[in-house]
């Protein structure tokens, strides 16, 4: 039995799970999520193994190995660094094994990603650099509305006329939004446009890749969005996506997951081989 | 007495310019933008003429025997403190009622008592707290209410929430989402009461003014009563088409910025104004007459919201950004100014191990650097050279556009003026008096 | 040069006319697999009609497709389609749209299926993006094709090299392919005739533009002009429907003149012209109606531009020269306005400004179109310095609506407009 | 020399955007003259035979502030001509004596007239190459360009370039090339004694220094780099492409390798590289130059591929030839030529099975994290997988 631990370092959380993988039984035993709040995420991240490893009763030294994924490829403590679309894959298998794409829709890029049925990533594709419809600018905007997060979805839902957001920069579709406001036209037609607007963006990047086999699993914070979801799913009709966007309430934990995972799958593979050495 | 008026609806605030038909200044006013143009465009119109009974005020106790010059000084800071502060405690209180009845909400059930209970803990905390961002001498981080309230709120509502056992993000929210609703409330208008109010304190406060407080009080009432009439109004700026005016009454940001800067120097040729959301570059002639301008295209990026995110990122005041760059020992080089990636890059110029001043500094560079080259695209620096807009008032900014112009353009006069955020509404002003007094 | 929507209120005769004719070639494209023609596509500047249709071929040209289908309103999606077929965000917009129109089934404006090209011809002239393009269609249609070089002219003159290149690949590359695809032999004397027939309409062509010399010009050379260079830069140059067009076209015009009217503009004859400009780069497509309403709605008039020129310029005396037909037509091609280089636009734009007695300069910049776009901020300023005019710079894009964004537009135009008249007044106030 | 000290020297070019060692040489004797190129391919024999330094300029990298260079382009256009303006205004590039602007696409090809309107006084011009490949066609087309070039050149060096200059000139060049090609095919079978950054600053040096000068330092690199012992990394083998023009910052080429990839193959400076075969020493040299370059020269997307077979046929040799185990499309953000070919690029490579992914930089580009998470992600699957 391999013990190991995955610590996914978002640009908004960190995300750390504690895994007691057997063949191809995992225990998923112990879970944190912090909230970065400009604090150092490398001391976050330590208190959060900490604290996995205190919930799960166990000592430093049980740990078989501890996988990165995100932006933790300089955290001292981790034995492995994996890229997150690769984390999110296998997170995804996990969490729902009909998946055979993911969209994971962090603070600042989008990523699709398709895999197999194993969680092996066969193509991929991220946002470019300029930010329009990322999750900071939703959540920019839902502070503007004074809307808390775990709402959006649901009014996003109310919306009966969706207004068009049709800037391509983030920072002037911010005034655009301003300027509807000021129109009179109603939260839940804005944010749905938003939503809207990004499932657009996201869903074009499942098309590049081609996406049409099982279900899109959604990974990321912003998957438990309700309201983004259902946008994603009408786009992916419309864009003649044969596949459908499902999420899961643990959806936030994919990267953290997938990272644990393939953290003992290496571990094991690396045992095997003799060369445990390289591993840390 | 006839007062000519301009607007300038920025992206980030709105401001007010009042000038007599002289074309004198009388009083300034700003407020951030908000959704409701209306309500911004009166805002600051009304702190505009609040700035201007304090001007005639000062005339008027001018003619005072046994006041001079320092003394009016004092005795006016005092009065608009304890006018400000009673301004200021009406919206806590409006913002306090507020936040009770949202705490009703249905995403709350059968809380809000509690949130209440908590609120009003919170409440006289902040109130208590924030009565002494008017005691003399002290200096405010923002000239807003919703900054002023905000940033204190935050952590009140941590601290008070966690004593009694509350959900924090739920105060926040709650927050949030009342502080638009008082932010877009016409304000009360009863100015003259709260003028005689503080008046009053004044008096109280100042015993050593060797001059009749009667003689005072019937000065101020003189200046109060007088009718202030909007003669003309031309608002102009990115909102601009938004607002209630005929098309008569409107005029372009650039042409109003030109004339603006010309007001204050009339030496001046070239303009930079680096706004919230556009950085113009604009060309003028001995008249303030634009003849040539240029604007950022479609990409915000390196905008004064650019700032604005950054200061969101490190939970700072946007008076605290330039300070802090001004600490720097050496300049780190930013390339991208995206305006929504500025906090991915400050977070990954931290984990390089780079300093917070740093880098601080090389994202000020990073937008003086873009304003530079939209200069350079309406035709570069002619001597005088004058910066305008809200991130004129930001010190670092200033010292790396210096740095610039000398190294791109020599020695150049570079004026900037305290008041240069008001720029666009004084040549609005100047628009609406030559409209009536010239025509 | 648009063909699909029109001024709806008020058509005049020419109008009519060149409505049928675009009808026609499209029932003619749509019809070939019937009538056992045989098509041509290739791309608009720098265009081989004559030699084409000298071999009974019909033409096909992409860029057209694009402009009806922005006009419809149909590009954006289009686009998205291509983007999503992998082409990036960032190149030509009439490549996405050719591409993604092709993916929905490769419909023409009649409604009809557009058939596959029997032969791809690249006239690469004045852009590199044709021959990306054009290797695209290649792997799309699988048909024969065949690249004529139109070289650069960098230096500013058309060279005996350049001329001898193009001819020669005239004669060995494209008339031996034109002659399989057709099974036609060349026959240069229709070849001539053709060219003889269109000079005649470029006379009257270039009559048109000029008339805007006039102060109160009758026309618009920018909005109205890219119909009036229609057929022209399509597929009825060497037509006797493009002599009688243009003739009719400059009979309407010589009365507008008489009549002391000023352009004409979807919603009926321009009032007072208050300020004349030249215009560079092309329009955008998309919104060009509510684009061409900022400028009347301000009594602004555009008396000469540069666009109309992406298909030959006339205005400097080249006309198609049937004594000569091989390097009248290497001439025709080396000679278009995007061929030409830095220096000699500025100077073509410096003299209209002069001759046509221009307020200013405006510059469309389009985001698609490098070739267009990349150095116009020097020229504007090349254009400021010797002119003493000011310039005015908005953004678009041809085809994709998401880069138009009017409020942006507009307030750049309503300031410059206010800028000149500011500056007018300030001017006659002191003289 | 050991490795460090050669590419610390090589370094110190890369960021020295003032040229001084381009200046030190016109500067060692009297008459010296300069002449810049731009990519993507210039016959650099005929300025040699002049007596002149070739000089690449790849624009200006991150280190250069551009402020007037961005005045006059707007931000849908790549950087690598602003920031060449900006070298231009900024008076680095007053000692260079012409400037030649290849075809390569219609930026650079209206820079050409920029720089003329700009600069008045310094010989600029526009070199068009044949897209028509038939030696009677295209290439009596090309010779005749050529030869205009020599007696441009003739003119403004004030030396006559004869032919026997111009043969030698190619065996020089012709030795050079042989030297780079070594290097590449030593990176490729021992990625980890020749890490990708450290090729590409030595190409880089060669921009800027005297082709004999560059001799000797790949001569020298090489042996030393057989010397050096560097561990092998557990990293799967990739090709880049598209960045033929615009240059990655270093600190992209470094992230790739960082995170994961060993680079095989890369068309950075595909000057050094266009022409693929020996050109012959004997016979007229200006159509030896033409026959090379219309048979045996390196693809890219500045060239017209006349048939449907070979679109992406060179990458795909490559990928064969250096055993590759996937492409990385990473071409500059807006560059029309790569951004255009891409699709049919991905395409053929996807018909035959070789795994790519692709992303867009900027010379200026600051945020790796992407391209990091990208390479690796790719790194990664290459290497759980295959
Ligand atoms: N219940 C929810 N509904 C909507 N959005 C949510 C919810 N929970 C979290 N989020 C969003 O997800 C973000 C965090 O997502 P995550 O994938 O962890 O981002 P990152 O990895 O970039 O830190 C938060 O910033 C927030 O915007
Ligand atoms: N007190 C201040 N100190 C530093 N920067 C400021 C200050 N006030 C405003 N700014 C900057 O100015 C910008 C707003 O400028 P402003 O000219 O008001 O813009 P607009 O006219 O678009 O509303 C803000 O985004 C901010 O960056
Ligand atoms: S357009 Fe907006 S989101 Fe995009 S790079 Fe510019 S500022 Fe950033
Ligand atoms: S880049 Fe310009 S000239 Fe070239 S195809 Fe596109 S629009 Fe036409
Ligand atoms: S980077 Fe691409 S678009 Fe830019 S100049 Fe080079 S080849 Fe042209």
């Amino acid at each position: 039995m391999t013990t190991s631990i995955g610590i996914d370092v978002g640009s908004g959380c960190i995300k750390t799970v504690l895994f007691k993988t057997d063949g191809d039984n995992y225990e998923w035993v112990a879970r944190r999520n912090d909230k970065i709040r400009q604090r150092d995420p490398k001391e976050l991240a330590r208190r959060a193994y900490d604290e996995v490893l205190e919930e799960a009763g166990l000592k430093e030294s049980d740990v078989q190995y501890t996988a990165t994924t995100g932006d933790g490829e300089n955290i001292e403590f981790s034995t492995g660094h994996f890229y997150s679309m690769t984390t999110h894959a296998r997170g995804a298998i996990y969490l729902n094994p009909e998946s055979r794409s993911v969209l994971d829709m962090g603070a600042l890029n989008g990523r699709a990603v398709k895999m197999d049925e194993h969680g092996k990533v066969l193509t991929y594709r991220m946002t470019s650099q300029c930010a329009s419809g990322s999750g900071q600018f939703l959540e920019n905007i839902s502070r503007y509305l004074g809307i808390a997060q775990n709402e959006i979805g649901e009014l996003s839902k109310q919306a009966d006329n969706p207004e068009d957001v049709s800037s391509i920069c983030a920072v002037l579709a911010e005034t655009d939004v301003i300027n509807m406001v000021s129109r009179g036209i109603s939260a839940p037609n804005i944010l749905r446009g938003i939503h809207d607007s990004m499932a657009g963006r996201l869903v074009k990047l499942l098309r590049v890749i081609k996406a049409n086999e099982g279900v899109t699993f959604l990974s990321g914070g912003l998957a438990l969005d309700e309201g983004l979801m259902d946008s994603i799913n009408a786009s992916m009709v419309k864009m003649k996506i044969p596949t459908k966007a499902v999420n899961h309430p643990d959806s936030p934990y994919a990267g953290a997951i997938g990272a644990a995972i393939w953290g003992a799958y290496r571990y094991e593979k690396l045992a095997e081989q003799g060369s445990l050495a390289i591993a840390s | 007495m006839k007062c000519y008026i301009g607007i300038d609806l920025g992206s980030t605030t709105t401001k007010a310019v009042v000038m007599d038909e002289k074309g004198e200044v009388l009083g300034r006013g700003i407020t951030n933008s908000r959704s409701n143009y209306d309500t911004a465009s009166r805002v600051a119109k009304l702190e505009a003429f609040i700035s201007t009974r304090l001007t005639l005020f000062h005339r008027q106790l001018e003619g005072l025997a046994g006041l001079e010059g320092e003394k009016i000084d004092r005795l006016l800071f005092n009065l608009e403190r304890h006018f400000r502060l009673e301004l200021f405690l009406e919206q806590l209180e409006d913002l306090h009622q507020t936040c009770a009845e949202n705490a009703g909400d249905l995403r709350y059930p059968g809380q809000k008592e509690k949130i209440c209970g908590v609120l009003d803990v919170a409440f006289a905390r902040l109130a208590d707290k924030l009565q002494g961002l008017f005691g003399p001498g002290v200096v405010r981080k923002s000239d807003f209410f919703r900054d002023l309230a905000g940033s204190e709120y935050m952590n009140i509502a941590e601290e008070t929430a966690k004593e009694m056992g509350m959900n924090f993000d739920t105060l926040i929210n709650i927050y949030d989402k009342s502080i638009i609703e008082v932010e877009n409330r016409p304000p009360n208008a009863d100015m003259e009461g709260k003028f005689l109010r503080a008046l009053t304190k004044v008096l109280e406060e100042e015993t050593d003014l060797s001059v009749d407080p009667a003689d005072v009080m019937e000065a101020i009432k003189k200046v109060l009563d007088l009718d202030l009439e909007e003669t003309f109004v031309v608002g102009t700026g990115y909102g601009r088409v938004r607002l209630p005016f005929p098309k008569e009454h409107i005029r372009s940001e650039i042409l109003c910025h030109g004339l603006g800067a010309h007001l204050m120097y009339p030496k001046t040729r070239t303009v930079l104004d680096i706004g919230g959301q556009d950085t113009k570059g604009i060309q003028i002639d001995d008249k303030g007459i634009v003849v040539n301008f240029q604007m950022n295209d479609r990409c915000a990026a390196g905008c004064g919201r650019y700032l604005g995110y950054i200061a969101d990122e490190m939970n700072l005041g946007l008076h605290e950004l330039g300070p802090m760059a001004m600490q720097a020992t050496k300049t780190v080089r930013i390339n991208s100014t995206c305006t929504v990636f500025a906090g991915a890059e400050l977070r990954d110029r931290l984990s390089l191990g780079e300093k917070r001043e740093d880098i601080m500094a090389g994202l000020h560079r990073a937008i003086i650097l873009r304003a530079m080259s939209i200069i350079s695209r309406s035709g570069g620096i002619d001597d005088e050279f004058t910066f305008t807009g809200g991130v004129a008032k930001n010190e670092a900014a200033v010292k790396q556009l210096r740095e610039l112009v000398q190294e791109n353009y020599g020695d150049v006069q570079i004026n900037i003026d305290p008041d240069s955020i008001y720029t666009g509404a004084l040549g609005g002003a100047e628009f609406a008096r030559r409209a009536v007094e010239e025509a | 040069m648009n063909t699909a929507t029109k001024p709806e209120a008020i058509k005049d005769a020419s109008m009519l006319k060149q409505k049928e004719m675009i009808a026609g070639n499209y029932d003619a494209l749509t019809g070939a697999p019937e009538t056992g023609k045989k098509i041509v596509s290739t791309f608009v500047p720098g265009n081989l009609n004559e030699l084409i249709s000298s071999f009974g071929l019909l033409n096909n040209l992409p860029e057209i497709n694009a402009i009806n289908n922005g006009m419809r309103k149909q590009s954006g999606g289009m686009i998205m389609d291509a983007e999503r077929g992998g082409h990036s965000e960032d190149v030509c917009t009439y490549v996405k749209a050719d591409i993604g129109m092709m993916s929905k089934g490769n419909i023409a404006p009649n409604g009809k299926v557009m058939p596959n090209p029997d032969l791809l011809l690249l006239s690469y002239t004045g852009c590199f993006t044709f021959m990306k393009w054009f290797e695209l269609l290649r792997k799309e249609y699988n048909c024969d094709t065949v690249m004529l070089q139109v070289p650069y002219t960098g230096d500013g003159v058309i060279t005996d090299n350049m001329r001898d290149f193009v001819v020669k690949q005239l004669k060995e590359e494209v008339i031996p392919a034109l002659e399989k695809t057709s099974g036609v032999k060349f026959d240069i004397d229709r070849l001539r005739e053709n060219m003889a027939r269109s000079a005649k309409a470029e006379d009257d062509l270039v009559w048109v533009l000029e008339s805007a010399k006039n102060v109160r010009s009758p026309i618009d050379a920018y909005f109205g002009g890219v119909y009036y260079i229609g057929p022209i830069f399509t597929a009825f140059r060497g037509t006797q429907d493009a002599i009688e067009y243009y003739q009719l076209l400059r009979g309407e015009i010589e009365q507008r003149l008489k009549d002391g009217l000023g352009p004409i503009t979807p919603e009926g004859d321009m009032g007072e012209e208050k300020y004349r400009l030249v215009v560079e780069g092309p329009p955008n497509w998309t919104s060009f109606r509510e684009f061409w309403k900022m400028f009347y709605d301000e009594g602004a008039v555009v008396v000469a531009s540069t666009y109309t020129k992406v298909g030959g310029v006339y205005d400097e005396g080249f006309r198609h020269d049937p004594t000569n037909p091989l390097e009248s037509l290497a001439d025709y091609c080396l000679g278009c306005y995007t061929n030409r280089n830095m220096p000699s636009r500025v100077d073509l734009i410096e003299k209209y400004m002069n001759e046509y007695q221009a307020d200013g300069l405006l510059i469309n910049s389009i985001k698609s179109c490098n070739s267009f776009s990349a150095g116009q901020l020097m020229m504007m300023n090349e254009i400021e310095k010797r002119t003493g005019k000011p310039g005015a710079f908005v953004e678009t894009d041809l085809v994709d609506p998401r880069y138009f964004s009017a409020a942006n537009v507009k307030n750049r135009l309503e300031s410059y407009f206010q800028m000149v008249d500011q500056k007018r007044r300030s001017s006659r106030k002191t003289a | 020399m050991s490795t460090a000290e050669i590419i610390a020297r090589c370094e110190e070019l890369y960021e020295d955007t003032t040229f001084a060692a381009s200046r030190a040489w016109k500067e060692a004797a009297p008459g010296r003259k300069v002449v810049g190129f731009m990519p993507v391919y210039i016959p650099e024999e005929i300025i040699h035979a002049a007596g002149m330094l070739p000089l690449g300029i790849l624009g200006g990298g991150d280190g250069l502030e551009v402020i007037h260079g961005d005045a006059f382009y707007q931000s849908y256009i790549c950087r690598i001509p602003r920031s060449t303006i900006e070298l231009g205004l900024t008076g680095r590039l007053d000692f260079v004596d012409g400037m030649l602007f290849p075809s390569i696409c219609d930026v650079i090809r209206n820079l050409s007239g920029m720089w003329k309107l700009m600069k008045p006084n310094v010989y600029a011009k526009y070199f068009d190459v044949p897209q028509n490949y038939r030696d009677d066609i295209g290439g009596e087309y090309y010779q005749r360009e050529m030869q205009e070039l020599r007696h441009d050149m003739e003119k403004l060096s004030g030396n006559k370039i004869t032919d026997e200059a111009l043969s030698n000139s190619i065996a020089i060049y012709n030795q050079h090339r042989q030297l780079v090609r070594d290097v590449y095919a030593m990176r490729s079978d021992e990625p980890w004694k020749v890490p990708s950054s450290e090729v590409y600053l030595l190409m880089r040096a060669g921009q800027v220094l005297p082709v004999e000068e560059h001799i000797v330092m790949l001569t020298d690199y090489m042996a030393a780099a057989q010397e050096e012992d560097r561990p092998i990394r557990d990293n799967c083998r990739i090709i880049t492409c598209g960045a033929f023009c615009e240059q990655p910052p270093l600190n992209l080429i470094k992230s790739i390798e960082m995170a994961g990839c060993y680079v095989v193959d890369d068309d950075y400076m595909l000057v050094n590289r266009w022409l693929m075969e020996e050109v012959p020493t004997e016979g007229d040299p200006i159509k030896n130059l033409a026959d090379a370059f219309l048979h045996h020269s390196a693809d890219s997307s500045a060239k017209y591929c006349d048939t449907q077979e070979k679109v992406g046929q060179y990458l795909l040799d490559s990928v064969r030839k250096n055993k590759a185990e996937g492409v990385i499309f990473a071409a500059p953000s807006f560059c029309d030529p790569a951004l255009l070919e891409r699709p049919l690029l991905a395409a053929k490579m996807s018909e035959n099975d070789v795994p790519h992914i692709s992303f867009k930089y900027a010379e200026n580009s600051g945020q790796m994290q992407p391209i990091r998470e990208q390479a690796g992600t790719f790194a990664d699957s290459l290497k759980l997988w295959s």
